[in-house]
């Protein structure tokens, strides 16, 4: 399913038909945030990887190439959604409000988390995930709380709250994926399965995790499932639209399937050269989602002053996590202990009594 | 005050229910916990009367089970999820450590995980593989969880309430082979806190210290060495993470010596975890070192062979005789 | 798909045109054999459940109405193949040449095996499974094995081996049943997912597992995918042997769920008056597996003398295995030890000692 | 003799080719070990040589690794099977622990599990979550299970050998920190037997023990106090499942002093097994409780405070000291 051809012009295919309708509801403002979203995350994700070279992070995963099934799918979720992310949809968190600078502290390893999920300011954007799949399930549980609650299936799409949850082609072998769908399909959840097909795990192709398309598993389930061109921004806002209203409005789960490509390396300690074709590679940069939108947009009359403008913000949010990255504190040595369980442990109290003496002991050069 | 006398599975009812009546948000899962009660029909009655959506008869699928009480607990919710048997944790295990277990750390306190697992363990049921397992070191050794284990029905009542109402991730483990012994319970007067280790025989020459269905072995063996003219200090330690050492370590420091009982292997278990605490903070008062009594280091046999796996009074005696003439 | 119908009339239905030829080779006395395999079973397992509740079993597993569905596909797979149980299969077992006190061994707790897998005279047969879902990639694995190994795909099906796993409704929620199939797609591997959906995992309907039919989960991942009618012997029997046949000669894994009722309790600790209804109860039993073949036999002729041959078959069975289950030796407890390890192992040998010396204070009185 | 000096990830890929050109069935498996040659590159080249019928990039499914190992095994196939990080083993546990561990049991020896499991774990490498722990205790707890870590280059290429010669599941414990430290390795003789700790420094007042890169903290705090006068004998334990208890006891017998360090949670783990157990045959000897070191009872933190949390050789010192001062 495809609204914008690679070029950028508008040619819905003819599964895209009953989606016209949401896509010609976005005006110019609408269409242009879509732009302006996943151009300041590029200029922010390439940054990240840049302040990792220079040692600010552990790591970086880039969304890289991810953009516009990302940017659709947070811009199509409603603001009473909760969002269940992977790692790396750093366009889905910005959109949804999180500070992009908490993503950095998470790659820099100075937090396990990075932002407080029940602070309305974070868009109901839970915290990332590292253990591939785990957070489908916990998807699945707050869809069926929402169930129990009838906080969702009224009938009013403004109040009904639904959930999106990512994960990635590698991702969906685990066994969790598979549970959380049973489970969805048997509780009904307002819920959309938002898979990203970026071709790769790593340095594993999509081909040795699935035989065909990956969409056929969730209709499996009975879950209804879209596979959309990952790379067009107005598809994917579509079908996310469509989907998270057919779910909230008491539908039952539903599953997209974006075809997508990670145009950088895993993260930035993967070197790809070992693993596939730059052909590969320059097929893909030639489909690069950023591109089509601004030459959908420029074909509708879009300004320079509009693109200079969006490089702008792009530059500033850089420069802005570049400065608050380089002066994020180190954690308190005692914070290890603060928050492992909510409520007192006598271990936890010994132990931080006892590094805290431990550490006191070294001050003023006694050992 | 009401003392009813009851056997363990219905006071773990009771207790269910009394949580479930109190607080709307608790909510029970499981596999064949609704219409059929659960196979040792702890949950009896309570779908009927609390209805489809607090009692739900899941998929079978522990991951799916346990992830869906996280994102339960994140909507708000209190769910206690049993647990079949013993055996059948495992698959959950990944959501259990990597995720129930660290999310309130992970989260920096923002979110708390109040999930209960209650899994039935033990021998004594001569049933087969993977039913008659004690997996607790498992969790005693994973940070984020708490760990406890209740061996009568009053404690059972008390101590799933409480597990209930703490905003942590508990492991509540069931001595499944006690589920049908009666006991008094008091509704009236909550039982010692979750985590107390509890000294339920006084004794002089000795402390035996375990937990779940060794107790009641360990207070026959103080009662068979009374007669011999030992005198046997007997501690429930309940609470299996965290420990609860000060009861233990008094006693030790009167006594001198200990014998620890567990159905679990003993390599890398809370047996040595505990006897290396308290050879530790009870060094001078030792006269013999911790003996260790517990399940060999095998799985679990056939059940034709368990009277030969798990402790009974005799090893508990042998251990204490081994300590006293240390 | 179905070729008998209940009342025991042949009549395929289309989908089992193709399938025509496989029964049509079947001669009367491969016929007169299916009927016997699962009359003898039956009689076994109505017996076994009447050794429990004399005390002989820990427990027992009722095989009872599940007969079709396992006869037909063990007497379509190749002495060559391997077969990986779940532990209700008792149909299979014998068929494939288990001696069936082995299986009550097991249920009386004497063992957790109960005969050798590698032993030829055991058909191939895997120990029975209890933790559900934990043989399924298993036998995937066995099965990629055989492809390493160039033991299939030669196109002579007298040679190439298969694997055939079962498992059921409810252990097909499981993660592993999953991965398992990932694995079956990606490594192509020559396997027959065998899933007896009996409309029950103890109390809970297969409603609760799957919105649709579990048949389009397998189908989801690229694996064919065949319904049947699993009260007829002949469907399971000419799907298995086809589709084993495809995978052995190279087409990659096949899926058949295979639709039947779990007649009896789920296991002799059950009571399934708690949950469901003796209407379902009588409305399956009409479709009694046993009924419709001895129904169809009757209508090519078989005479009394047949059916009671088998009936003494069963009888004598019956009274083979109580008599043997009865004098079964309780295990020698220093086999605790024996076989933890294949190496010697130093906690093995101190344990073992020690019981062995702690176990002889008591004889002579001494404690 | 052929002595080579290479780093430790080196020494792992010599050992993982020389098994698998000794023996046709050593297959490997895992995600991302085949063209990339896994993520730390520990089995570079070796797809390229072997094929991809002996070096497999699996699906993304570590039940499906395991479970499918497990089957190949039964084929007759001995797979090493790669977790890609050590905090990425938990979804493979139910197969590790009810399958992998028992089958050998469960068929009462009429089949062997040749299987091993190689997990990259511990610290020091400034990683974020789930990639920088070390969970050893689960498997040592586990009946069935060998569990082995090298803590040099010479120990990594004959241990992967002898782990992959074993008829049983072998989890190899590989300390990632340690990938790219250099040490000799003697290509023509054999080390020490998979499962024998070993004193690789003599000393008389007190005797420090740990496995994987505890072992050269333990020497860096050995040789800071050498410079105090006090003088560590160090003992690379090397093997958590069986454990060489006979060095490690009759050292303590001659220091009177113990300290244990690991990189893992305290509570019920492998130290307080060792501790407990040389408290037991060492009682008399021991001048002091056994002195444990360990990560903290919390999730292991961001790295930004791993310093804090991973024992070094000041933390070892002052455990030595209070069991000087005892
Ligand atoms: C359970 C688990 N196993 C392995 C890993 C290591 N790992 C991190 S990302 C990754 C590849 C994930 O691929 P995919 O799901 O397609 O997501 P993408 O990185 O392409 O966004 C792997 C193997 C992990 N994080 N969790
Ligand atoms: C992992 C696991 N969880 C739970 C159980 C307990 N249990 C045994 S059989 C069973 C129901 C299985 O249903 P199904 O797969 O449909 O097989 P059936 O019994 O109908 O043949 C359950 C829940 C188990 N054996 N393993
Ligand atoms: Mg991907
Ligand atoms: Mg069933």
């Amino acid at each position: 399913m495809r609204i914008l051809e690679p070029d950028g012009s508008f040619a819905p295919t003819p599964e895209a038909e009953p989606l016209r309708e949401i896509v010609e509801a976005l005006d110019e403002s609408a269409l242009e945030q879509m732009y302006r979203d996943m151009a300041v995350t590029r200029a922010f994700d390439q940054q990240a990887t840049m302040l990792q070279r220079q040692g600010q992070l552990a790591l970086w995963p880039p969304s890289l190439g991810q953009e516009a099934a990302q940017v659709g799918s947070a811009r199509a979720a409603r603001s009473q959604d909760t969002i269940f992310p992977s790692y790396r949809e750093h366009a889905v968190a910005r959109v949804r409000g999180v500070d992009p600078v908490s993503i950095l502290a998470l790659m820099r390893s100075a937090t396990h988390g990075g932002w407080d999920p029940t602070d309305p300011k974070n868009g109901n954007t839970r915290l990332y995930t590292l253990v591939l799949g785990t957070q489908v399930p916990h998807a699945t549980g707050f869809a069926m709380g929402l169930n129990f609650d009838g906080r969702t299936g009224s009938g009013d799409a403004e109040k009904d709250e639904a959930v999106v949850v990512y994960y990635g082609d590698g991702a969906a072998s685990e066994g969790d994926v598979h549970e959380a769908m049973v489970f969805a399909a048997s509780y009904s959840t307002p819920e959309l399965f938002f898979l990203q097909n970026n071709q790769w795990a790593i340095s594993v192709p999509v081909a040795t995790q699935a035989a065909g398309p990956l969409a056929n598993r969730s209709a499996g389930y009975g879950i209804p499932t879209l596979r959309i061109d990952g790379n067009d921004v107005l598809a994917s806002y579509a079908a996310s639209r469509m989907y998270l209203d057919e779910a909230r409005a008491g539908g039952g789960p539903r599953a997209i399937e974006a075809v997508t490509y990670r145009m950088g390396a895993h993260t930035t300690s993967d070197d790809p050269t070992k693993y596939r074709t730059k052909a590969e590679e320059e097929s893909w940069a030639r489909r690069d989602p950023i591109a089509r939108m601004r030459a959908f947009l420029e074909n509708r009359g879009a300004g320079s002053e509009f693109f200079a403008d969006v490089d702008q913000e792009g530059e500033a949010l850089a420069a802005d996590v570049r400065t608050r990255i380089a002066e994020w504190p180190d954690p308190d040595p005692a914070s290890m202990f603060a928050h492992v369980y909510s409520e007192p442990h006598a271990l936890m109290e010994q132990q931080a009594a006892w590094l805290a003496e431990y550490e006191a002991s070294f001050e003023g050069g006694a050992a | 005050m009401t003392f009813e006398t009851m056997p363990f599975a219905r006071a773990m009812n009771a207790g269910l229910r009394r949580a479930m009546e109190e607080n709307p948000r608790v909510m029970l899962m499981g596999e064949d916990i609704g219409k059929l009660g659960g196979v040792f029909r702890v949950t009896e009655h309570l779908q009927r009367d609390f209805g489809e959506n607090r009692v739900l008869d899941t998929p079978l699928a522990e991951a799916g089970i346990v992830g869906s009480a996280i994102g339960l607990a994140m909507a708000g919710f209190r769910p206690v999820v049993e647990i079949q048997f013993d055996g059948f944790v495992f698959p959950a295990f990944d959501q259990i450590t990597t995720q129930l277990a660290k999310l309130t750390n992970r989260h920096e306190g923002t979110i708390s995980m109040p999930v209960v697992i209650r899994i039935p363990y033990g021998g004594h049921i001569g049933a087969i593989e993977h039913h008659q397992e004690s997996p607790e070191a498992y969790f005693a050794h994973t940070p984020g969880l708490r760990v406890v284990s209740p061996s009568t029905p009053n404690d059972a009542y008390w101590m799933i309430q409480d597990a209930i109402a703490s905003d942590d991730p508990v492991i509540f483990m069931e001595p499944k082979s006690r589920y049908w012994q009666k006991g008094e319970v008091d509704t009236d007067h909550r039982a010692a806190p979750l985590h107390a280790s509890r000294v339920i025989r006084g004794g002089s020459d000795i402390t035996l210290v375990g937990h779940g269905a060794m107790v009641s072995v360990l207070l026959q063996a103080a009662s068979i060495a009374e007669g011999e003219g030992i005198s046997c200090e007997v501690i429930d330690v309940r609470s299996l993470s965290p420990i609860d050492y000060d009861p233990i370590i008094d006693s030790v420091r009167s006594t001198g010596r200990m014998v620890w009982a567990q159905e679990a292997p003993g390599a890398t278990s809370v047996g040595g975890e505990i006897a290396s605490t308290v050879a530790e903070r009870a060094f001078y008062s030792l006269e013999a070192p911790v003996m260790r009594v517990s399940g060999y280091d095998v799985p679990f046999p056939p059940a034709k062979l368990e009277s030969f796996y798990l402790p009974d009074a005799d090893r508990v005696l042998e251990a204490v005789d081994r300590a006293l003439a240390f």
